[in-house]
């Protein structure tokens, strides 16, 4: 698959149909992947595309306005491009985008860090509840798409560990996130690989008026914690960046995956689905439920 | 194509001809059609006016039975077993309450994933009307029939998803696909009295014999239906209508699988067509059309 | 301050769309209804015009409950801007029980200009909810 | 920043459960307050004197009045500081009456309560900006969309205040459905006398334009200055030449049905709807014209004596600009063809309310008989069903269409009048005959004209023998019925316009399930929309007969005219801003304004040195409502006098 | 000064320990890695050969701080001091790097100028280290003046050699605590002990090599290439044992110490709105320059350690010891 993304790669440069490819390629340490920006024929050869390729290179496209960007995307990410293109934040004309057949990619965190060897493949959380398949537009497909076997868990519940914090009682579930938030040291990492988050300053950043404390601390954290969330409601579309970029390991996909169940069986609504959607929170059903309004 | 089968009570009992020619079609067709072992009573009207759960635990029995041959399609003929399994089904996917209570007397999961199918729609949707056509072996020209569908079948709508509520065509399409001519009657999905044979047969006979009569007056020289209660209503009650209300009605009550087990050459014996009261042969016979009964 | 619980008095920031629920409490005062002093008013335009983050705030600047009371739906004076607050807070709401703060604190009410005997029901009510729920834990003040 | 702050005794209203003085010293502790003191009345003139002697004498910048609810005198005080010459957007008002006072009755409580208050007001205070109210030039010309009795209406009620007024209509002659109409209920006046006039009336008017066989392309801008795009399709007939001779249509020899006669006749392919027509001027119909689809017959061309004829005509988009918009697109009639017991639709001689107006019409189809469709023959026995498509949520909506209990009426009267051995039977479900006049009408035809009416439905319709055998329940008797019809008539209901909802997202207006567009306030503002500028009537907006039709027309001509009548709008400077740094350009709060008060714009990013596209709030649109500042992620997007960075600090000195 | 001591004996001591001091080491939190936290037994420790994934900077430099309060009371002005921390401590199980970038932040708060809130937390706390025997596939302290059995910055530190501690006493704090052992290793011991450190040494197989000046390719497009992949986030900056840049901000009547990072792309945005290093190429710049040139040129020698977390834990696989080691010069 590999060989065919790069003779197309080299194809699209050499017509100059793109000014760059954004894709990935091998990371220094031989085993891992890492994203790469190719704008000659000769460096075509450094794509690649196998299991390793996790990251959601659409947080990319913000950096290269008005270029002619062809972009390789995994059939989940397609989505926040669609979200993307929603939000008028990349121009469909600007873009290429090269559809790739998707094997499943790997849980980085479950990586041995020790080991200096390739290890064997355990995929992402995402990948395992995956239900999409086909492209729902591309301009070039690489490869037919197909379910990766050792994926299909049928029936797997892709809210089971949402379920799971459900299922405890209130007090717990503060200690548990009052917990895991403790660890958070505001790198914001979760932000600056979410393709989401392209606000050119943060309300994280902005200080008159400060929205919440930028201190370490429970409400600083909690705060932030929240209003990522908040800002994501019927946007994210679960690539799980974020949680794959949090250093302290805190589980952000289950505050993502909570919002995300709860407007589907709230609001009948699902990010991403095409770039005519309107913004959850900007729209409403005069029959939205009100139960808990007074 | 390969289904589970459900024929229901009926179809073992005074409805064996539906159930001889369903299979005799089947078979002829390559259809395989595996009756779901150990199946048990659908409910039928008893058990809806007798507890509304019961009336949705016995056919999602059935349809779990069925889930277990690693089926996702269940087959049925009878018009009131299909309208009870698809009304189940229609709980089990919409009503989370019923379909908790249902799971908990099962004693499995089940929302409501299995499909139930009618065998009109089988053969008119998965079979196709021009491979139909291909498998004949003669054509039943010049015999004129009243498709009658009756209330079970398409109402109510959103269940039943089967056919056109008001003006239902499946039959129809069927007859003339083996050379047959339906007429056009306005009275197919009328009320024959069903169940009432038993305790109010006066409704019955009346209704039936409007039923009877408009399919006379429509020129029709036969009826064909796909519900055993109607076949019993017109076909057994037809002599009793005759003398209440002085008619001389002689109109033979045929299955749809009858008659497209006669076009694909099958023996009339095994298609149960000995099995009429209002007898058959005459017309058949008449016509040339039967091979024997 | 915080501290000794016997001392402790809850406090309650109640936004309040000026249209109806401010009105409405206007209404409770030219009727003389009386009620808990804790709930302090801040007055927006719309409930529309609430934003989740003036809820975080709050909580973390350690007030104990917050209230946000607009038009009942249909009645909003700009036509919508309830129903936009209904949607998002709704939101808020669920996630705040996910991650384990207690629903009480933040509440939503429809409270219309004349419906002064509710809104004077509902501090009091709120003031009850929140003495139980106790002082909050978030906030450094 | 100099800071006053007035504490109001009200009397006694406030002063005897709040210690006045005390929260007075109470705000010198506040930051940047300088000045404070209580009186007796704050609002009364020598109130109002003390605060502007203040402002003068210590130079206060800043006022904040502890008294009664701003709803009462924020107004007041505003004047009071602008005659001080301090901009009155600069006051707070803390209401430690209504929300203190007179709601505890422990004074300390009470007074540490008001403090608060205080507390907060000169928080929000020392934030506030100065602001000017904003002023937008007007369009003085007003757009009517449907030339149907409302839009008609509406043209004539601003031509006699004078003011420029454009009507398009997507038919080739004004007139609507009234045009249709045989009589009119109760009084049965024909409804072309009354309709003819005004339509002549309108078209030689010199204030009013017509564009006939035009319909809107796109709608921009807002209220005072909307630029809206006309698409006049091509008629294939100069307007300029033709007189409306009929030579043309005389000799056409492309025959198809008529949609104004509901296919109960043949008209030509090129052809005006009806003889009446304004303007009299026929179009060429292109799918059916001989010429337009195979270059052969070109016959009109020939007989035409002026050279009116000109095949090569193409659409034309014209762009106007309009102060204010009236929406008078009307309805259309339910289908009914998903009734299947009225046989879906395929028995000709089930037909619909109008098809019997335009039978009933003597320069009708049939010249005034009623008949059989199918046969031609005289109808003798005829059944009107009520209700079909109306209160019908299963098949239909779930309104009701208000009309048709009244035009069944007349029509069962009408039958009698034109076959006076005929005989209607009705079956309704209530009979709703609420308006002047009308209940005495129905009684009547009742009682005089003999019809039958039977509550209850019909259950089944089909054909046998000839006649319609109509099946259906007398509820009233418990009877099953059945009658031997040789016509039927379905009082169709009302639904809006197929493409009802696409004019609405293009006006911006809401509309509801049905697609009829929605009212700004059902009782308060019922032809205003939340757009405003933009104003409805007659029954794009609900099922309406004519004399309600007339009125809204009326009424929103007034709305309209309300507006021209001003030299500038003046609006409030309470609004929303976008802070363009901020801005992602997102859109959502494009998306989530229900007035369409924000447009995008682009603006050169002098950091990223590149063109990016951001919001931008239209000052004059803006109604203040603030949901765009809680859409906003990144916070870009602002209201003044209710600022993100006031409401923060609010809570944070609470 | 060497003693040694059985792993149950070095527990007992450490469980002596929480009497006095507030005990600090690594966890293993099960999923998320390792974390430097407070400890209520000697159990609780992970002494294994994973890394935590934040340095013990965190407990010097904090990643928040609030320095100040002020503003009006009871219409007075005012300003109070927060107060700084008094309680002793003692941290376990620091690595050799980490000790070293604590040595290197010293040059910062605690040489000219004296960072208050910095001084008090180190004077309070001994640094008691483990050396590594089996460094992480990113490490590369011994390019860099580093080693894994390194002991500057430390008051002790201790390896691991089967069932038994040898423990390395670098400063009289350290000997004060480590009384309770008197066991000195025999010959033997020492000379196993000695083969553990090179193997160690050993076992650090990354080299890279540092250029002597970056200087002549400042202007290289180079660093447009390499920071490319950068998202711009903190992760790099927050977990270096030796990065310490801080923002102040006002919140509420506070002052607020807190992280900041180079990579942030308002790090050095300026009030009137400019910046000076508006892209990730010229942040991405800074931060090799700042570590690889400029601290040398100020301070004598890089400010890194070598411990490889900012490339262990870079969201998109950004390698600083690559691009050092490539850096076109």
């Amino acid at each position: 698959m590999s060989e065919e993304l790069k003779n197309k790669a080299k194809e699209l440069l050499t017509n100059k149909k793109v000014d760059l490819i954004i894709g990935y390629q091998r990371a220094a340490d031989g085993v891992l992947a890492a994203p790469c920006f190719i704008d000659s024929q000769d460096d075509a050869e450094k794509l690649i595309w196998d299991s390793y390729c996790v990251y959601n290179l659409a947080s990319y496209l913000k950096d290269f306005p008005a270029k002619r960007k062809g972009i390789v995307v995994k059939v989940c990410d397609l989505k926040s491009i669609t979200v993307l293109l929603q939000e008028n934040q990349v121009k469909r004309e600007e873009l290429l985008i090269i559809a790739a057949s998707c094997p499943g990619v790997i849980d980085e965190k479950r990586l041995n860090p020790l080991d200096q060897q390739a290890q064997e493949i355990v995929f992402a959380g995402k990948c395992k509840t995956c239900k999409t398949i086909t492209p729902a537009y591309y301009d070039i497909l690489i490869n037919e798409p197909q379910k990766n076997d050792k994926l299909s868990e049928i029936g797997q519940d892709e809210y089971e560990p949402v379920r799971k914090l459900e299922a405890k009682s209130i007090e717990e579930r503060f200690k548990f996130w009052e917990s895991e938030f403790s660890r958070c040291i505001r790198c914001y990492a979760c932000r600056q690989i979410c393709p989401l988050c392209y606000c050119p300053k943060c309300v994280a950043e902005q200080i008159t008026p400060g929205y919440f404390s930028k201190g370490v601390n429970l409400e600083g954290n909690l705060s932030w914690n929240i209003t990522r969330a908040m800002h994501l409601a019927g946007r994210c579309i679960d690539c799980g960046e974020c949680e794959r970029a949090c250093p302290v390991g805190i589980p952000l996909r289950d505050i993502n995956k909570k919002i995300e169940k709860e407007i589907k069986e709230l609001f009948k609504y699902e990010a991403g689905l095409s770039v005519e959607q309107k913004p959850l929170l900007s729209c409403f059903d005069k029959s939205d439920p009100e139960d808990f309004i007074k | 194509m390969k289904y589970a089968y459900y024929p229901g009570c009926s179809l073992h009992s005074t409805a064996k001809e539906y159930d001889l020619s369903t299979r005799e079609v089947a078979k002829a067709l390559g259809i395989e059609l595996i009756e779901i072992p150990d199946w048990i009573c659908c409910g039928a009207t008893p058990a809806h006016i007798t507890m509304h759960l019961l009336s949705l635990a016995l056919p999602v029995k059935n349809i779990i039975k069925a889930r277990a041959m690693g089926s996702y399609e269940i087959v049925t003929c009878c018009a009131a077993c299909f309208s009870r399994l698809k009304t189940a089904n229609y709980f089990m996917r919409t009503d989370d309450e019923h379909r908790q209570k249902v799971e908990q007397i099962v004693g499995e999961p089940y929302k409501g994933e299995v499909k139930v199918r009618h065998f009109l729609d089988v053969l008119v949707n998965d079979f196709g009307l021009k491979n139909l056509k291909g498998n004949l072996v003669k054509e039943l020209k010049g015999l004129k029939v009243a498709c009658y569908y009756g209330c079970l079948l398409t109402r109510p709508p959103e269940i039943t998803e089967l056919d056109d509520l008001e003006d239902p065509h499946l039959i129809d399409d069927l007859m003339r696909t083996i050379g047959v001519e339906p007429v056009q009657w306005p009275y197919k999905t009328e009320c024959c009295g069903a169940s009432f044979s038993l305790t109010k047969t006066d409704i019955v006979l009346k209704l039936s014999c409007d039923i009877l009569q408009m399919a006379y007056d429509e020129g029709a020289q036969a009826i064909v239906v796909a519900c055993p209660l109607c076949q019993s209503n017109l076909d057994l009650r037809q002599s009793t209508i005759n003398k209440k209300y002085k008619k001389d009605f002689n109109l033979p009550i045929f299955y749809f699988t009858q008659l497209i087990g006669l076009a694909l050459g099958i023996d009339g014996k095994k298609l149960g067509l000995d099995k009429h009261i209002v007898p058959p042969a005459a017309l058949l016979g008449e016509k040339d059309k039967l091979a024997k009964i | 301050m915080t501290g000794d619980r016997s001392e402790w008095e809850p406090k309650i920031v109640g936004f309040l769309c000026n249209w109806c629920s401010y009105a409405g409490a206007d209404l409770a005062g030219q009727s003389r209804l009386e009620y808990p002093p804790n709930v302090k008013i801040i007055r927006v335009p719309c409930s529309g015009r609430v934003n989740p983050l003036f809820v975080l705030k709050c909580l973390s600047s350690g007030v104990d409950g917050v209230l946000i009371s607009g038009c009942h739906t249909g009645d909003c004076h700009y036509s919508e801007g309830n129903f936009h607050a209904r949607r998002r807070f709704t939101i808020l709401r669920k996630l705040f029980e996910y991650l384990g703060i207690d629903p009480k604190r933040f509440q939503m009410a429809w409270v219309s200009a004349s419906e002064a005997d509710k809104w004077a029901k509902l501090v009091k009510g709120l003031v009850e909810e929140i003495r139980q729920a106790g002082p909050n834990k978030l906030g450094h003040r | 920043m100099k800071i006053g702050v007035f504490v109001c005794h009200c009397g006694t209203n406030i002063a005897a459960t709040v210690d006045v003085e005390k929260a007075a010293k109470a705000a010198l502790n506040l930051a940047k307050v300088k000045f404070s003191t209580t009186y007796k009345y704050m609002c009364s003139s020598p109130g109002q004197a003390l605060i502007k002697d203040a402002i003068k004498e210590k130079g206060l910048d800043r006022i904040v009045v502890c008294a009664c609810s701003p709803s009462l005198h924020e107004k007041t005080f505003r004047e009071c500081l602008k005659e001080s010459g301090i901009n009155p957007y600069l006051l707070e008002i803390a209401n430690i009456r209504e929300h203190c006072s007179w709601v505890h009755r422990d004074r300390e409580t009470a007074t540490r309560k008001a403090i608060e208050i205080m507390k907060l007001a000169v928080t929000k205070v020392t934030h506030n900006r100065p602001l000017e109210k904003t002023h937008m030039p007007i369009e003085k010309r007003v757009l009517v969309i449907g030339g149907g009795i409302s839009g008609i209406q509406s043209a004539i009620d601003i031509s006699f205040a004078k003011f420029p007024v454009v009507i398009v209509e997507r038919e080739a002659s004004i007139g609507g459905r009234m045009a249709r109409f045989d009589k009119t209920f109760p009084t049965l006046d024909c409804a072309a006398c009354i309709l003819t006039p005004k339509m002549v009336t309108v078209a030689q008017n010199k204030y009013v334009t017509l564009h006939t066989y035009a319909e809107i392309e796109e709608v921009t801008g807002h209220v005072g200055d909307f630029k809206v795009k006309i698409r006049k399709k091509a008629r294939f007939v100069d307007t300029s030449k033709c007189t409306g001779c009929g030579a043309c249509w005389n000799k056409c020899p492309a025959k198809v049905a008529s949609e104004f006669d509901l296919g109960l006749c043949k008209r030509t392919a090129i052809y005006t709807p009806f003889p009446q027509a304004v303007p009299n001027i026929p179009v060429i119909d292109r799918e059916n014209c001989l010429y337009l689809k195979s270059k052969k017959c070109g016959l009109c061309q020939k007989v035409c004596p002026f050279g009116a004829i000109n095949y090569q005509m193409q659409d034309e988009i014209i762009e106007e600009k309009f102060g204010a918009i009236i929406v008078a697109t009307g309805f259309t009639q339910f289908d009914h063809s998903v009734y299947g017991e009225y046989g879906y639709g395929k028995y000709r001689d089930v037909i619909t309310g109008l098809h019997f107006e335009r039978m009933a019409n003597s320069s009708g189809p049939t010249g005034g008989k009623i008949i059989r469709p199918s046969d031609g023959k005289v109808a003798r026995d005829v059944v009107f069903i009520q209700c079909v498509g109306s209160r019908d949520e299963q098949k239909g909506v779930s309104y009701c269409s208000r009309l048709c209990c009244m035009y069944t009426a007349k029509h069962a009267l009408l039958l009698k009048e034109h076959n006076p051995d005929s005989q209607a039977y009705v079956f309704y479900i209530d009979i709703r005959a609420a308006g002047k006049n009308y209940e005495e009408f129905v009684k009547k035809v009742q009682n005089e004209y003999g019809a039958v009416y039977l509550r209850g439905r019909v259950s089944r319709i089909f054909e046998k023998g000839g006649k319609l055998i109509v099946r259906g329940a007398d509820t009233l008797s418990g009877a099953q019925i059945e009658i031997k019809a040789d016509l039927v008539v379905l009082a169709v209901g009302l639904i809006a316009q197929n493409d009802a909802a696409k004019l609405a997202q293009m006006l911006h207006i809401p509309y509801d399930q049905n697609n009829l567009f929605t009212e700004a306030h059902p009782k308060l503002a019922p032809v205003e929309t939340i757009t405003s500028g933009v104003f409805l009537t007659g029954a794009c907006q609900s099922p309406k007969d004519i004399p309600d039709t007339v009125a809204t027309a009326s009424a929103a001509s007034v709305k309209a005219l309300g507006l021209l009548v001003q030299d500038q709008l003046e609006k409030e400077p309470l609004v929303a801003r976008v802070d363009k740094n901020l801005c992602s350009g997102c859109q959502a709060c494009i998306k989530a304004c229900s007035f369409n008060a924000i447009e995008t714009k682009e603006v050169e990013d002098r950091a990223l040195k590149r063109k990016r596209t951001v919001a931008e709030v239209i000052e004059g649109v803006c109604s203040g409502c603030g949901n765009c500042t809680a859409v906003c992620r990144m916070s870009a997007i602002d209201l003044e006098g209710f600022s993100n960075r006031q409401i923060m600090e609010e809570i944070e000195v609470l | 000064m060497l003693r040694i001591a059985q792993k149950e004996e070095l527990q007992k001591m450490i469980d002596g320990f929480l009497a006095d001091y507030e005990v600090i080491g690594p966890r293993e939190l099960p999923g998320k890695g390792i974390f430097y936290q407070p400890i209520t037994n000697a159990q609780d420790l992970y002494l294994g050969e994973r890394f935590a994934i934040e340095p013990v900077k965190k407990f010097f430099f904090r990643p928040s701080e609030y320095l100040f309060e002020g503003g009006l009371k009871e219409g007075s002005e005012f300003l109070e001091g927060i107060p700084l921390a008094q309680n002793k401590r003692m941290i376990i199980g620091v690595r050799p790097c980490e000790a070293r970038g604590l040595a290197l932040l010293d040059k910062i708060f605690n040489t000219e100028y004296k960072d208050e809130a910095y001084v008090s937390l180190r004077e309070k706390t001994i640094l008691v280290g483990l050396s590594c025997q089996a460094p992480g596939k990113d490490c590369f302290c011994t390019s860099i003046g580093g080693s894994p059995v390194q002991a500057r910055g430390m008051d002790a530190l201790i390896f691991s050699a089967g069932s038994k501690y040898v423990i390395e006493i670098i400063t009289d704090k350290g000997k004060d605590i480590f009384d309770t052992c008197p066991k000195e290793p025999d010959k033997e011991e020492i000379k196993a002990w000695e083969s553990l450190k090179e193997k160690s040494n050993a076992a650090l197989r990354k080299k890279i090599k540092i250029p002597e000046s970056l200087d002549n390719i400042f202007e290289s497009g180079y660093w447009g290439k390499v920071s490319s992949a950068c998202i711009s986030c903190g992760v790099c900056t927050y977990l270096c044992p030796t990065c310490h840049c801080f923002d102040l901000v006002d919140e509420e009547r506070k002052k607020l110490r807190c992280y900041d990072g180079c990579a942030f792309s308002d790090f050095t945005l300026e009030a009137s709105g400019g910046n000076p290093r508006p892209t990730k190429m010229e942040r991405y710049r800074q931060r090799v320059f700042h570590k690889f040139d400029y601290f040398k040129k100020n301070f004598g020698e890089h400010l890194c350690v070598g411990c490889g977390r900012c490339i262990r834990h870079c969201p998109v696989k950004m390698n600083i010891a690559e691009i050092v080691d490539q850096a076109p010069v």
